[in-house]
């Protein structure tokens, strides 16, 4: 794949009108540092900041009245914070693909993508690890779940899948950071030596630790660099499967399904595109980055989803195949009600979003039509919440004991944690293109000169 | 050798890496040993030019992924086995399959906190002052801007020579450094 | 559940502070520094931190059952039934579970008033002094006494005295539960009033024709326990009775029948003129349904003579309970399987409601004593009963509510509970026993006798003087046993012996039956509406239509589809010029054509809820319980009924094991046919956790189990569950540990209904255990499934786990945590009450396995089999749970493992649960069913 | 000219981080230590009391029994706190004029009882019972501490869940022979370890089922 990217980089090139350098790096760096600073900038920064407020208002409230606020019963008691933990993990799985497992295929593509891929990766994985605390009982007790040497309590319970959550995100979030701080270093080196202000020379230049881009350090830099890549790699294939073994592990029809750590990976990176998309399309028009993150790169964006969209289709087939070929009628029903149970109507939206959406993107014209693929973008992001919902919720609907089966709906808050969260994740998003460098500097400069050098002959 | 305290070394800067490539060439032809190049980016295969052998950061990695997942798995083990035995949904309590899981996690978040913090400590790093900064036209504010440093302590560095050799090799700005 | 050390806030608290600080609300338990207060002078019996058990009697519908309260300290806080008590057996019901409740309740009235403002007592004594010298008179012409069902023998003893102080006072009596047809149809047969006893263990065939013997009566325990023992099936040979049931509306004795039909009230009679002319080889007319039935029916009749027993349901009409008499006579039962007693009630003849209304009109009443069971609010719609106290010159009220009765009433006395005063009561067989209390009353409450006693102008006479010189026979020593055992030793009534006159007169059989008939029946836990105040009783399920918090218009599916209604509907009700509205509830075991109300709904009783609608409105004089309906409208609003579990069909799996006896005797394999296969005893993937020491083990027996929730409530008693509300439950939060569920098998129109109760199955594997982040529900060595509150955190993991769902979670802060709140005294000390955020759930009654546990050891020996007993295996009436150690090889419970017909719930999990169940076997007759 | 720091920095810098990290294992430490620390639990410090009751002159003394005044300590879960009658069959004849002995009496005469302020407490959620404690050679002692040396009473143990559990799970050094639980500063002739397994033995206790959770909380 490789290769033929960069064969084709010529007619749709990933760094489009060759500018030289310096350019690059003003251009870039002029987000951040510069005083082009669009209005609808500060429009949309308010909005989501407003939706920003409503999350604090809604955990408040949880906090205060108790997790009965929430939509939630017996046989139901897991719901909307569960679904939007797997759903924002899965967003977070994205950036750290593009950055890390596309860095050790040699995708060029990624360069000017990976950044703000990255950030997701960051805020999602945070996010996501809210939820599993705050639809805790006695979220107070959060604690007890690490391994801590106190007096009043035993140790946390290893055989739990939740212990292992606790691990993984934890863990997932701490390399998260560490990678992308690593990348950082030398755009924040730039950034010192661009900065203007006394003020920001110093806080970029105690960021950057004192960078000074000596070849050896390129390269001891770039060895820890791929190395922690290659660690980040079956890190987030785990941390989604462990997610997946929440539900694996636990005897509930529809839950307890050995494909899940797969297809929820698979899930992941549909989702985690999707996202990436839904911020890389405006965000290239707004900025004029159009001749960084070309349509290249939305198309290759595009046919990942594809692709992990075909796996997440297949999935859907296999666990029904599952149940029945089991031949428990206990995990056959469970299914039947899946699609013609109480939340049939959810599955089949969520069907048509996932599964529907495949059909455009298997088009090129529409591959590499921005705001088309936006809202295709938006379409599947709605589809895999919806995916983790029916998966949580309408499992239990339906589960061993007819007598107790029952169903729930979600309240105002549980709508308040989603749309929320989201415009947390989105107010950060901006604040971070105001502060640091939201496209690699250093690797876009380097796959110019390259793109240079074979231009040369 | 009075050059040693009053100067840091001579820094020569040029507009194209193939440029530094060919001055480097040059130099470590001539016998220079004490030489350091900055660039904006990593120019493949500059560092063995210069010198360079493989790292130490691989075996720092690995040593942490290790430690990291030996100290998980054992705290896992003693806390069944000897702190508080459980019995836990009749499960046995050296539930290994079910402890490798955090231990995993464990030895990748060890490898990678190593990786970091090895590569800093490998490159000397944090270091906020460092001499090269003091030459006016050293700068990574932008990508075109490639630095050869040749440092006074080489027992070959003579100034008026090297100016001239970078003169030759087309540098667009030759300074020196203070210390 | 959290406390602080008296050395200020521990980290603990001061992190959850933190929480809740954060959360803008100081939202948590938290206790002041601890204080101690030993006693001044320590009372004998009283050892801080042991409890005792005292015996006394509760009464439900005027009926005695003898029971045991557990005191704490001198706070009652369980009520158990008292061996020795022939109505008790050791049983208790949900209502005598839940009486504890009513003595705690905050709703209570606290104070005496005079024309609802607050008044001392010594005020209402010196008017009822005055009110005295103007009776005495006209010699009390103008006193009218009102009491309801009553059999306490002091009362009786008090009115006789009141009498001879005023020889023309009126007495009248209103039992709005109370049956005339029944005495017209036994002074019909039998030439005199009386009510029934059965005997089920002498009874080989029974048919009951609207008959609920299990859920209702004064014997209801009692017979439970017969019917039960009479239908144990142990091994695979054994001998069951037989139980045919005809019924309107389905009651826990048709749920129980080996055969039973939805047939409307009106046409019961039909059935009886159509057997009895099969015995007498007439030839029948017309049946009502499929002859097969009844032709089966009128031989295992005749083949049982005097072993048969017809019950004909006390609220039918007239002719159809006399055909039942004398079908009982002519088969010789009578004498045999049912004996005849004499009235138990107190002046069961007096005028009723009417009559007093009548006197009140007429101006004969100037003085008016009420002694309780709320009048006003069970009045029937003729009678105006409000207005007409209000026209009376001194009227007085005794009961515990500020209700509606209370509010017509110039004075009202609180009255006091049944654990604070002294009194007596009969039991259904006429066996007396005394009401002792067990604590001061809490708002200083008066017995009724304390009431009549300023009547007599006795003011120095206490209750216990009263009860001891009414039983005055006694000497100290029997007296003193008869406060001990609960039970006095006197001679029991003899039973009539009753010639049968005019043996062959058929019933006649209503002509002109209504197209649409409105059952009223009483509601199974609220009564008459005495209990309706008590909120554990309003949040338990009905067996059969799962309702809580309210109540509905149950009609079978064809008759809401004739009237194009479905469940949630809003319906107006007519009866001639009175009309309800009530939400519609379908009842798939309903007979067409008949709506059934439950009556006791919709009172009003100080600051207690009001549940459901009222239906006593409906009622006139002569038209109490089966009234033809005028009309049906559809009001267009819609009010779902808000019930629990209420999925009866197992979709086909494995969950209750059913057969008849015949065939089940013939080859035992026949439950488990083509069912899932079980994991083998040793297939499993890791090595089995062996216990040298106990190893708990319960066995519930659904052919024993009647659904009759008493060990639900008894449960929510011992364990501190927590009353969260209408919402709440609607939302699927109701707290019960155990639950009972109800299940469909058999054909669509006559399907056979079984009852399961499911308490945790405490798992071996336990599934809850595994995923727990936090070691919050693990295992002991003795195999018991522990949930340790204070350590939850509240993943809700292990409920999603639990694949029969019996844990129950606090989603909100449902306890009061409050030093001051007046439940805090019910609380059972030796169980934690949960905070917001816990999981919880049955633990086998732990704290009653410790205790057994500490005191085994302080004598250095093993636990007993039958030491340690669950609250629901006390409390029930039909012995259908046992408990005790499986590795005790002459256990209780291990020889009931061993039975044929043990199963496992969910064997294909291999979950190993440590509860098991005993199939439903049922006697069905081959030749019944075409 | 990018040099933005000067030479003191770099030093500056270190420092910080090293500092940082230096900070942060020592307050882990110090955590974990004030955690168990007798500061923390509160030990050591005499509760104020109405009555300043000293066991130190009633048992160390006078010796008397602790069962005199707690009598349910044998057959109860709690010990119990003596009745104001149990004080007054003493002092109703010694000491009547003491001021300090005033609550006593006023509570005596009007029938409203002393209210103490707790000194060994657990929390609701923790079940003690003294019976199966006393009638299994826990000595008073081993909980309490020597009361028969306390003026004013105080707790000497931390009663944490670690501590009640050293015990539970290895009680065998904390046994003494039924005789001897009331003693004070009783000491076992021979290994104190050797005689706790023959008691161990002897009332069939069973330390591996002492750590299951519902022991203690139910």
């Amino acid at each position: 794949m490789a290769s033929d990217i960069r064969a084709d980089g010529e007619a749709a090139g990933l760094i489009e009108g060759r500018p030289s350098y310096g350019d690059l790096s003003r251009e870039i760096a002029g987000v951040s540092l510069g005083t082009r600073r669009p209005r609808f900038f500060w429009l949309g920064f308010a909005f989501f900041f407003l939706l920003a407020l409503l999350f604090l208002f809604s955990v408040t409230w949880l906090l205060a009245i108790g997790i009965g606020t929430l939509g939630l019963n017996i046989p139901l008691a897991w719901g909307v914070p569960i679904t939007n933990t797997v759903w924002w993990i899965g967003i977070g799985h994205a950036g750290t693909l593009i950055s890390a497992i596309l860095l050790l295929l040699r995708q060029k593509w990624r360069n000017s993508i990976n950044r703000f891929a990255e950030a997701m990766t960051l805020f999602a994985a945070s996010i996501a690890g809210l939820f599993p605390i705050l639809h805790l009982g006695r979220p107070w007790f959060a604690y007890w779940l690490l391994p801590l040497p106190v007096t009043h309590m035993p140790w946390p319970q290893w055989r739990s899948p939740l212990t292992w959550d606790f691990f993984a995100i934890a863990t997932y979030l701490t390399v998260s950071l560490v990678f992308w701080y690593m990348g950082l270093i030398p755009d924040l080196a730039t950034f010192r030596d661009r900065a203007k202000s006394r003020g920001q020379q110093i806080v970029y230049g105690v960021l950057a630790l004192g960078w000074r881009g000596s070849v050896f350090h390129w390269a001891r830099y770039e060895e820890a660099y791929y190395l922690v890549a290659a660690l980040a790699t079956p890190l987030v294939v785990s941390v989604h499967s462990v997610i997946s073994l929440d539900f694996t592990v636990a005897i509930t029809p529809g839950y307890h399904s050995t494909i899940f750590p797969p297809y929820f990976v698979a899930g992941a990176l549909y989702s985690g595109f999707a996202m990436v998309l839904t911020i890389a399309v405006p965000l290239r028009s707004a900025f004029r980055l159009e001749n960084v993150i070309t349509e290249k790169h939305l198309d290759n964006g595009a046919k990942v989803m594809l692709a992990s969209g075909a796996i997440v289709a297949y999935a859907y087939v296999n666990e029904a195949f599952y149940a029945w070929y089991s031949g428990d009628e206990v995990h056959r029903y469970a299914m039947w009600a899946r699609a013609f149970g109480p939340y049939a109507p959810t599955f089949w939206v969520m069907i048509a979003a996932n599964i529907g959406s495949l059909v455009p993107l298997s088009f090129g014209a529409v591959r590499r039509r921005p705001w088309v693929l936006f809202a295709i973008a938006l379409v599947i992001n709605l589809g895999m919440w919806l995916e983790r919902y029916i998966i949580v919720v309408s499992s239990l609907a339906r589960d061993y004991l007819p007598s107790t089966w029952d169903t729930t709906t979600p309240t105002w808050t549980d709508y308040g944690l989603i749309f929320g969260s989201i415009g947390l994740f989105f107010a950060l998003m901006f604040l971070l293109v105001r502060l640091l460098p939201l496209i690699t500097i250093y690797e876009v400069a380097e796959l110019a000169h390259e793109e240079e050098a074979e231009a040369a002959p | 050798m009075s050059d040693q305290q009053e100067q840091h070394g001579l820094l020569a800067v040029f507009d194209e890496p193939e440029a530094l490539e060919r001055a480097v060439e040059r130099l470590r032809g001539r016998g220079f040993t004490a030489l350091d190049a900055f660039t904006p980016f990593p120019v493949e295969g500059l560092a063995e030019k210069l010198g360079y052998r493989r790292s130490r950061v691989p075996l720092l990695v690995l040593i942490g992924g290790i430690v990291g997942f030996a100290s998980v798995f054992w705290l896992e083990a003693w806390s069944v086995l000897v702190n508080y035995p459980i019995n836990v949904g009749g499960r046995p309590l050296f539930s290994w399959p079910a402890f490798i899981i955090p231990a995993f996690e464990g030895g990748i978040l060890g490898g990678s906190l190593c990786g970091l913090f090895g590569m800093l400590a490998l490159n000397r790093l944090p270091k906020l002052y460092h001499p090269v900064f003091n030459a006016p036209s050293f700068s990574l504010a932008r990508d075109d801007r490639f630095a050869l440093l040749v440092m006074s302590h080489d027992p070959l560095y003579d100034r008026t020579k090297l100016r001239r050799l970078f003169r030759d090799l087309g540098a667009r700005a030759i300074e020196e450094v203070a210390p | 559940m959290s406390a602080t050390d008296d050395a200020g806030p521990n980290r603990r608290d001061v992190l959850k502070l933190m929480g809740a600080s954060l959360a803008l609300a100081g939202l948590t338990a938290c206790h002041p520094a601890r204080q101690i207060v030993p006693y001044v002078r320590q009372p004998e019996d009283v050892i801080p931190g042991r409890k005792s058990y005292y015996a006394t009697t509760l009464a439900i519908d005027g009926f005695g059952f003898g029971v045991l309260a557990e005191s704490h300290e001198g706070r009652p806080t369980k009520i158990e039934g008292n061996p020795h008590h022939p109505a008790s057996l050791g049983a208790a019901d949900a209502i005598l579970q839940a009486s504890v409740l009513g003595l705690y309740d905050p709703n209570r009235a606290q104070t005496p008033t005079r024309d609802g403002v607050p008044a001392g007592y010594d005020a209402f004594l010196a008017e009822v002094a005055t009110l005295r010298g103007s009776l005495a008179k006209d010699w009390g012409r103008s006193l009218a006494v009102l009491i309801g069902p009553e059999t306490s023998p002091t009362l009786a003893s008090q009115l006789a005295a009141l009498r001879a102080q005023f020889p023309e006072m009126q007495l009248y009596r209103h039992a709005p539960l109370a049956t005339p047809e029944a005495d017209a149809a036994s002074q019909a047969v039998f030439g005199r009033a009386s009510s029934p006893l059965y005997h089920f263990d002498r009874a080989k065939v029974i048919l009951s024709l609207d008959g609920d013997f299990l859920g209702e009566g004064g014997g209801k325990l009692a017979y439970a326990r017969q019917f039960a023992d009479a239908r144990r099936v142990t091994g695979t040979s054994s001998s069951m009775s037989r139980l045919y049931a005809f019924a309107s509306t389905p009651t826990l004795t048709s749920a129980k029948a080996d055969h039973s039909r939805r047939l409307r009230a009106s046409a019961m009679g039909t059935v009886l003129t159509a057997i009895a002319d099969r015995l007498d080889g007439r030839p029948t007319n017309s049946d009502p349904m499929e002859s097969k039935l009844l032709d089966a029916i009128a031989i295992d009749l005749r083949q049982a003579g005097p072993n048969a027993l017809v019950i004909a349901g006390s609220r039918l009409d007239t002719a159809t309970q006399a055909a039942a008499h004398r079908l009982n006579a002519r088969l010789g039962a009578v004498g045999h399987t049912i004996d005849l007693l004499p009235p138990l009630g107190i002046a069961s003849d007096a005028p009723d409601l009417h009559a007093l209304a009548d006197a009140i009109g007429a101006g004969k009443v100037d003085a008016l004593l009420i002694l309780g069971h709320d009048p006003v609010f069970t009045a029937p719609g003729d009678v105006d009963l409000a207005a007409a106290v209000k026209r009376v010159g001194f009227s007085a009220y005794w009961g515990p509510y500020a209700d509606g009765t209370a509010n017509a009433c110039r004075w009202h006395i609180p009255a006091a509970h049944a654990l604070e005063g002294w009194s007596d009561a009969l039991g259904f067989d006429g066996t007396p026993s005394i009401v002792q209390p067990l604590i001061e009353p809490l708002h200083g409450g008066r017995t009724m006798h304390d009431v009549l006693v300023a009547f007599l102008g006795e003011l120095d006479k206490n209750g216990r003087d009263l009860v001891r010189a009414r039983w005055s026979t006694l000497d100290d020593q029997s007296w003193a046993q008869a406060l001990k055992s609960g039970v006095i030793d006197a001679p029991k009534p003899t039973f009539l012996m009753p010639s049968v006159t005019a043996t062959n007169a058929t019933p006649t059989s209503p002509s002109s039956a209504p197209s649409l008939e409105l059952n009223l029946v009483p509601d199974l836990y609220f009564r008459d509406g005495a209990f309706a105040p008590n909120t554990w009783l309003a949040e338990l399920p009905r067996p059969l239509s799962r309702m809580v918090w309210g109540n509905a218009v149950e009609m079978s599916p064809a008759t809401a589809k004739r009237l194009m209604v479905d469940t949630g509907d809003v319906v107006e009700i007519t009866i001639g010029s009175r009309s309800i509205e009530l939400p519609v509830a379908i009842e798939p075991n309903q007979a067409d054509d008949t709506l059934t109300v439950p009556l006791g709904y919709g009172r009003l009783a100080g600051g207690a809820p009001v549940v459901g609608t009222s239906a006593y409105g409906l009622r006139k004089q002569n038209a109490a319980w089966q009234l033809p309906v005028t009309g049906v409208r559809k009001t267009g609003a819609r009010q779902k009924p808000i019930t629990i579990h209420g999925n009866f069909d197992t979709e086909g799996r494995d969950i209750i094991r059913t057969a008849a006896l015949a065939d089940f005797a013939k080859d035992p394999a026949v439950l488990a046919r083509n069912k899932q296969p079980e994991p083998a005893p040793d297939d499993r993937l890791f090595p089995a956790w062996d216990n040298p020491e106990e190893a708990w083990g319960m066995v519930i027996d659904t052919g024993s189990c009647i659904g009759c929730m008493a060990c639900v409530s008894a449960c929510q008693a011992e364990n501190n569950s927590p009353v969260v509300g209408p919402e709440q439950v609607a939302l699927g939060r109701e707290m019960h540990w155990l639950r009972v569920d109800r299940y469909e098998t058999g054909d669509a129109d006559a399907p056979q209904t079984h009852f399961q109760p499911v308490p945790c199955m405490q798992c071996e594997n336990a599934p809850c255990e595994e995923v727990c982040p936090v070691n919050a529900t693990v295992h002991t060595h003795d195999g018991l499934n522990a949930q340790v509150y204070n350590r939850c955190v509240g993943t809700r993991y292990c409920s999603q786990n639990c694949p029969y769902k019996v844990r129950r979670f606090n989603w909100l802060q449902y306890q009061d945590f409050s030093e001051d709140s007046p439940l805090s005294a019910l609380m059972n000390p030796n169980v934690t009450v949960r905070e917001r955020g816990v999981m919880e759930k049955c633990t086998y009654c732990v704290q009653r396995i410790s205790a057994a546990r500490i005191d085994a050891q302080d004598g250095n020996r093993p636990i007993r089999d039958g030491e340690v007993v669950t609250a629901c295996q006390q409390t029930c009436p039909t012995h259908a749970i046992t408990f005790g150690n499986l590795n005790d090889p002459r256990s209780a419970v291990r020889r009931a493992k061993a039975e044929p017909h043990n199963y496992v719930l969910l064997a294909e999990l291999n979950t190993r649960p440590r509860t098991s169940y005993l199939a439903d076997i049922r006697n069905s007759n081959g030749d019944a069913d075409g | 000219m990018p040099q933005v720091f000067g030479p003191r920095a770099n030093g500056l810098l270190l420092f910080i981080l090293v500092g940082l990290v230096f900070a942060g294992g020592v307050a882990a430490v110090v955590g974990i230590v004030v955690l168990r620390s007798d500061w923390n639990r509160a030990t050591f410090f005499a509760v104020a009391q109405p009555v300043p009751f000293s066991h130190a002159h009633h048992v160390g003394e006078l010796g008397l029994d602790c069962r005199y005044c707690h009598t349910g300590v044998e057959t109860s879960a709690s010990a119990g706190l003596p009745a104001t009658e149990v004080c007054m069959t003493c002092h109703s004849q010694l000491f009547t004029d003491q001021k300090m002995l005033e609550p006593v009496r006023e509570s005596f005469a009007s029938g409203i009882p002393i209210v103490w302020n707790r000194v060994n407490d657990v929390p609701d959620y923790v079940y003690f019972n003294h019976a199966v404690h006393v009638n299994h050679g826990v000595p008073c002692e081993a909980c309490h501490g020597r009361v028969d040396e306390m003026p004013l009473t105080w707790r000497q143990k931390p009663l944490t869940m670690e501590w009640c559990l050293s015990c539970h799970r290895d009680p065998a050094p904390n046994l003494r022979p039924l005789n001897a639980v009331f003693a004070m500063n009783w000491s076992p002739k021979g290994d104190p370890r050797q005689q706790g397994e023959a008691l161990i033995n002897l009332m069939h206790i069973d330390p591996k089922n002492l750590t299951d959770c519902y022991v203690c909380h139910r």
